[in-house]
């Protein structure tokens, strides 16, 4: 593999930690922006925020600083640690996402062999954070919400990994540079110009995907573990200020990931048709193109979630257990039986 | 039923109503003490207390299955008045100090308590309403009708509260709206109401007189100003 | 007795049986959950202590009183003109159909009658008021069980029509706009083709609910089966309004008592649900705002000329005698019971609030349901705090 | 014709509505987006809802008209306005007629703390001293400057719209605002 710049090891880890660092605001701020501020306020005939900064973008970023002045409560009967401990757990464990995602052939963290399986275990990290942040605020509502979300994470994070289970067959690789190469690589009945977006083979495995990704994003329609009418904020109703502003992060950071392995694995990552996979300039546009299948997908994401009302806890783990997991095993079954014939 | 009705039908006897008068004053017997009707508007029934469940009994027999509400009425003559101590005060305190003439009469169907038990049930089928009355007793002891009609219950715990009717038989007779530690029953006449009492009725003042001895000066005054100007105005 | 106590009994022994059978083996007892007096899904500050086994509901008590403003006591201490401005403050969301009983059963005291043209302008404002509260409830459903656009389209258009009320009566959401006798004032010019055009909107935004909600699979499955209240439960406990009409009563006061506003000149129909539960609650509420942009309509087409106010004295004083009048009001029957005594402001009113009697079923219907559905039963039930405290 | 699932049919919505929002029907230009033009709320520091005329946002008072007769102050339901006046001799009308006395008012307060604008005051005034003016702009930081004295009261007059005319078939006769 080419590197883009010889450098020693510390310097390069020095970058690539600093721009993780800088990425996840940054991800967060942009998915508010466009979407939590602008598009929903556009599906609901009003205008959103428009009078901080150029047509309201700095919106988010006054809203952080205001986060960032308010006093540090805790609940008085909290276990202070662990209810500190909470919203970073959750974060860490979007940060921990972000190494093995690819924006080009050698713009990743961390090209880890196991990229998918890296991936899918630490997003499943968060339900620890979210579980603590519940049981530690001494609230029923956060607990409720806890457990909801412990449930629910558990439930979709099978489907979750079934789903990709497709796509790993199919690239016959673990390594998400290696699922992006195969892609690239691949052809459809002879036809090799755009490569093989796996969309078009694992059609069934994306919806699942994306659908499972919903559950475990806590975006509606399962947002029980949050469901501000019922729980009233659910795991996060007692933290304020900065502690809140980290779960803010995570929650649409993770959204970010999500929507980066989705693109990755199923719209063919940062490879751009006509060019050489491993092309240096795919450096430089690879993380171009990553953000614009990025922000598709989150734009799906956050239309489902601004229309549809939310399900019921029963239905929900009914809907993962009875339809979500049977499908994807049959997809996996289906995508077996395909490599074998072809 | 249709009220919109011309002039002759207005005064026309109100059979329907008539017809269910004779016919639940027959289910009612010994019960009943007393009845009323305003054609093509409401009938009234009086019944005795220690009756009281029963005669809703017989009532919802009669098809008269929903619920409207359950509430008291206290006769009494409110002591503070209407809190405007005015020639707006209809009636009750005179200007010119007279004795008030205290009106005492006990509405429809008559009465002969302080305190009187209300309660409005409707027939779905017969499109008409009812309403029932019952004088109740100094210990303010009633039998309930929650059993008969489930939506009575809260209107029983309200008028507990409210007027200390004590409901027997009823299970849960804790404050509706009220807190547990209130003391008193608001919607009695005696009740003061103190938003009205810690606050002097701006309406009191009057336009200020000019003092007896001043006004022929006063008038001189104006008169010669007047006639300095040349009398136009 | 009834199927009600059956039905009580029969979910209290199994959530005995369960909390026995639990206990054996680990003491989980149960958990007491206040939704509320601030919680989102209460509109207003309504407390709902519930008992859980998990999520499910063993015992769930309302308590309110929190808003209590004692209307009752008030209405005592104030002329007729006056009560009527309290009166605007019951529901709030539909003030001038409150006012509209009131005035009615003085009128009916009194002997007068409103000039036609009076009591047209006033059946169109009470729809009016119809539409805009049942509305915010098409909208606010959607946001209890987790859709957050419908309520912003829900205040968008209501605000069309809270314009119109607003260009008549001077006051958005008191209008206190009914006199004994009439009406305050006459409709300012234009006002009528304005209204039409908003009755169009309104059905394009029933039509939106429609796609958005009622055919939404997710919603149906929210609210189906959900918070079942069969028709002689409804009426024992004097539920009104949609909630009754949807557990299959046929019984609307406009149709079956109307007091003398002009529902009886036109063309409309009642319309009933056979199931009872949460959806059909939703269903009947969104077919009767379109009934009513339907009847405001017709209205419009058919004013009468003349006077709006009838012959009344300057200084009302109120014959002595009693009175009680019902309207069928958005969130179901309203009636005040007047008891007179010739003065110039009643001697004692009972409000009998619509709200009071549908939130009253909730202890009956929420045994044995899930969290999420103390939330959905709440909203399709639909009470506004102001009616169940006055 | 087979049913859309309801599940596409909302997403259909909400998108109709942003594209609504976004792009505003406004002939050619319907394809620059114009949301300021295509939401309905109302930006409110920069632009000003307009209430309509009847709204009933503040009381103005015709101080000429007053006659400090005491029918507004004593039929208010809240209690919150408060006369005073006094009795003087005045010229009269014509010459050689007799000194008439008439009312002068002294103060004319309302506490708009505690009005709750029902307008009866408005209503039963005889005189046409009091008026409706649709100015909501006046809160203050401190709620004792929310009593209006009859200086500031007389101010918004200037903003008492015309009487509105009624609609075919009425038999109301339109007023007149004294100016």
């Amino acid at each position: 593999m080419t590197s883009l710049l010889a450098l020693p090891y510390w310097q390069e880890t020095a970058i690539k930690l600093g721009l993780a660092l800088a990425v996840i605001p940054a991800t967060s701020l942009i998915l508010v922006y466009l979407f939590l501020f602008k598009m929903m306020a556009f599906m609901q005939s009003r205008l959103g925020p428009n009078d901080t900064g150029p047509y309201g973008s700095l919106q988010l970023i006054a809203e952080a600083i205001k986060f960032l002045q308010k006093e540090d409560i805790h609940p008085a009967q909290a276990d202070r640690r662990v209810f500190r401990m909470a919203p970073v757990v959750v974060l860490a464990s979007t940060f921990l996402l972000y190494v093995v995602l690819p924006a080009g052939p050698d713009a990743v963290v961390q090209n880890l062999d196991t990229g998918v399986f890296y991936a899918m275990a630490v997003s499943s990290l968060s339900v620890l954070g979210i579980l603590m942040a519940g049981w530690a605020s001494a609230n029923k509502y956060a607990l409720l919400g806890g457990l909801r979300a412990a449930g629910q994470l558990i439930a979709y994070e099978l489907p979750l990994i079934l789903a990709v289970m497709g796509v790993v067959v199919q690239a016959e690789t673990l390594n998400l540079q290696g699922i992006v190469e195969a892609q690239a690589t691949g052809e459809i009945f002879g036809f090799g110009a755009i490569g093989n977006p796996f969309i078009l083979t694992q059609f069934l495995a994306f919806l699942i995907f994306m659908i499972a990704a919903q559950a475990e994003l806590t975006q509606t329609p399962f947002d029980m573990p949050v469901a501000e009418t019922e729980l009233v904020g659910g795991f996060h109703v007692e933290y304020t200020g900065f502690r809140f502003l980290l779960f803010f992060m995570a929650e649409f950071g993770t959204a970010f990931a999500f929507s980066a392995l989705a693109a990755v694995m199923f719209l063919g990552g940062w490879w751009i048709p006509g060019f050489d996979v491993h092309d240096n300039v795919l450096n430089i546009l690879g993380p171009g193109v990553m953000l614009a299948k990025i922000l598709l997908i989150a734009f799906f994401i956050f239309w489902i979630r601004f229309t549809y009302p939310r399900l019921r806890e029963d239905q929900l783990q009914k809907f993962a257990w009875k339809v979500l997991i049977p499908l994807a095993l049959a997809n996996i079954v289906l995508t077996g039986i395909f490599k074998v014939v072809f | 039923m249709d009220e919109e009705q011309s002039s002759e039908e207005a005064s026309a006897p109100d059979e329907k109503r008539e017809n269910l008068l004779a016919e639940l004053s027959e289910n009612l017997g010994e019960m009943l003490i007393d009845s009323y009707l305003r054609p093509h508007e409401d009938l009234w029934l009086r019944v005795r207390i220690e009756n009281w469940q029963d005669a809703v009994k017989i009532a919802k027999a009669a098809g008269f299955t929903y619920f409207g509400f359950l509430s008291a009425i206290d006769w009494d003559i409110a002591p503070d008045g209407r809190y405007e101590n005015t020639e707006f005060d209809g009636g009750l305190v005179e200007e010119d100090d007279d004795p008030v003439e205290l009106d005492t009469s006990t509405g429809y169907a008559g009465g002969d308590s302080r305190f009187q038990l209300l309660a409005q049930l409707n027939s779905l089928d017969r499109q008409m309403g009812l309403i029932l009355k019952a004088d109740l007793e100094d210990n303010l002891v009633v039998d309930t009708i929650r059993d008969v009609f489930p939506g009575a219950d809260w209107h029983e715990r309200e008028a507990h509260e409210m007027f200390g009717i004590v409901f027997q038989g009823h299970p849960t007779l804790h404050p509706l709206y009220l807190p547990t530690e209130f003391e008193g029953h608001p919607l009695r006449k005696d009740f003061p109401l103190l938003a009205r009492q810690v606050k002097p009725w701006p309406g009191v003042v009057d336009i200020e007189e000019i003092p007896e001895h001043l006004e022929a000066q006063l008038e001189a005054e104006v008169m010669a100003a007047f006639e300095a100007e040349g009398g136009e105005v | 007795m009834t199927a009600t106590s059956d039905r009580e009994q029969m979910a209290y022994v199994a959530a005995q049986a369960a909390d026995a059978r639990i206990n054996v083996e680990l003491d989980t007892g149960d958990m007491t959950l206040n939704i509320g007096p601030q919680h989102p899904a209460t509109h207003g500050t309504l407390r709902i202590a519930c008992r859980l086994d998990g999520e499910q509901v063993v015992v769930a008590e309302p308590i309110m009183g929190y808003m209590h403003r004692g209307y009752e006591k008030l209405c005592e201490v104030r002329t007729y003109p006056q009560c009527t401005t309290l009166i605007n403050r019951i529901d709030w969301l539909g003030s001038f159909a409150n006012e509209v009983p009131f005035i009615l059963a003085a009128e009916r005291l009194m002997e007068v009658e409103a000039p036609p043209r009076a009591q047209w302008i006033r059946t169109i404002l009470f729809e009016l008021s119809r539409i805009a509260n049942l509305a915010l409830f098409l909208g606010d459903m959607g946001v209890q069980i987790g859709a957050l656009t419908p309520v912003f389209f829900a205040f968008r258009d209501r605000e069309r029509v809270l314009n119109q009320i607003e260009e008549v009566t001077g006051g958005r959401f008191h209008p206190n706009f009914d006199r004994i006798g009439g009406l305050k004032d006459d409709i300012p010019k234009g006002w009528i083709d304005e209204t039409r055009s908003v009755m169009t909107k309104m059905r394009t935004f029933c039509d939106e609910m429609e796609d958005l909600l009622v055919g939404n699979e997710i919603f149906q499955a929210r609210c189906r089966g959900v918070g079942v209240i069969p028709g002689d439960v409804a009426v024992g406990y004097g539920l009104s309004g949609a909630n009754l009409r949807a557990s299959g009563i046929d019984w609307d006061l406009r149709r079956d008592a109307n007091p003398g506003l002009a529902w009886d000149q036109i063309d409309w129909r009642v319309w009933t649900h056979p199931d009872g539960d949460s959806f059909a609650r939703y269903w009947v509420r969104l077919q009767e705002t379109r009934e009513a942009t339907r009847i405001v309509d017709q209205l419009l087409d058919g004013i009468p000329s003349g006077p709006i106010m009838a012959k009344v004295p300057r200084i009302i004083k109120v014959p002595a005698g009693e009175a009680y009048v019902s309207t069928e009001n958005p969130l179901g029957e309203m009636g005040y019971y007047i008891v007179s005594k010739g003065d110039l402001g009643p001697f004692r009113v009972k409000i009998r609030t619509p709200s009071f009697n549908n939130i009253s079923v909730v202890p009956w219907v929420m045994k044995g349901v899930y969290v999420p559905d103390v939330i959905t039963i709440l909203g399709s039930l639909y009470f506004i705090l102001g009616d169940i405290d006055r | 014709m087979p049913q859309l699932p309801g599940l596409i049919k909302g997403l259909g919505v909400t998108a109709r509505t942003a594209g609504r929002t976004l792009f505003p029907k406004r002939g050619w230009k319907t394809f620059i987006p114009a949301p300021q033009k295509g939401a309905v709320t109302v930006q409110y520091p920069h632009e000003k809802e307009a209430p309509p005329d009847r709204a009933r946002g503040v009381i103005a008072l015709h101080e000429e008209n007053c006659t400090a007769c005491m029918l507004c102050s004593r039929q208010c339901p809240d209690w919150c306005i408060y006369i005073e006046g006094h009795k003087v001799k005045a010229p009269p009308r014509r010459a050689g007629g007799k000194p008439r006395t008439v009312n002068m008012l002294d103060r004319f307060d309302i506490d708009y703390a505690l009005c709750m604008y029902c307008g009866i005051c408005v209503e039963v005034c005889p005189f046409d001293a009091l008026f409706w003016t649709p100015e909501y702009e006046y809160s203050e930081p401190r709620i004792a400057d929310l009593l209006h004295d009859k200086d500031r009261l007389g101010e918004w007059m200037e903003t008492v719209p015309d009487f509105l005319d009624y609609e075919a078939g009425s038999e109301e006769k339109v007023r007149k605002v004294p100016r």
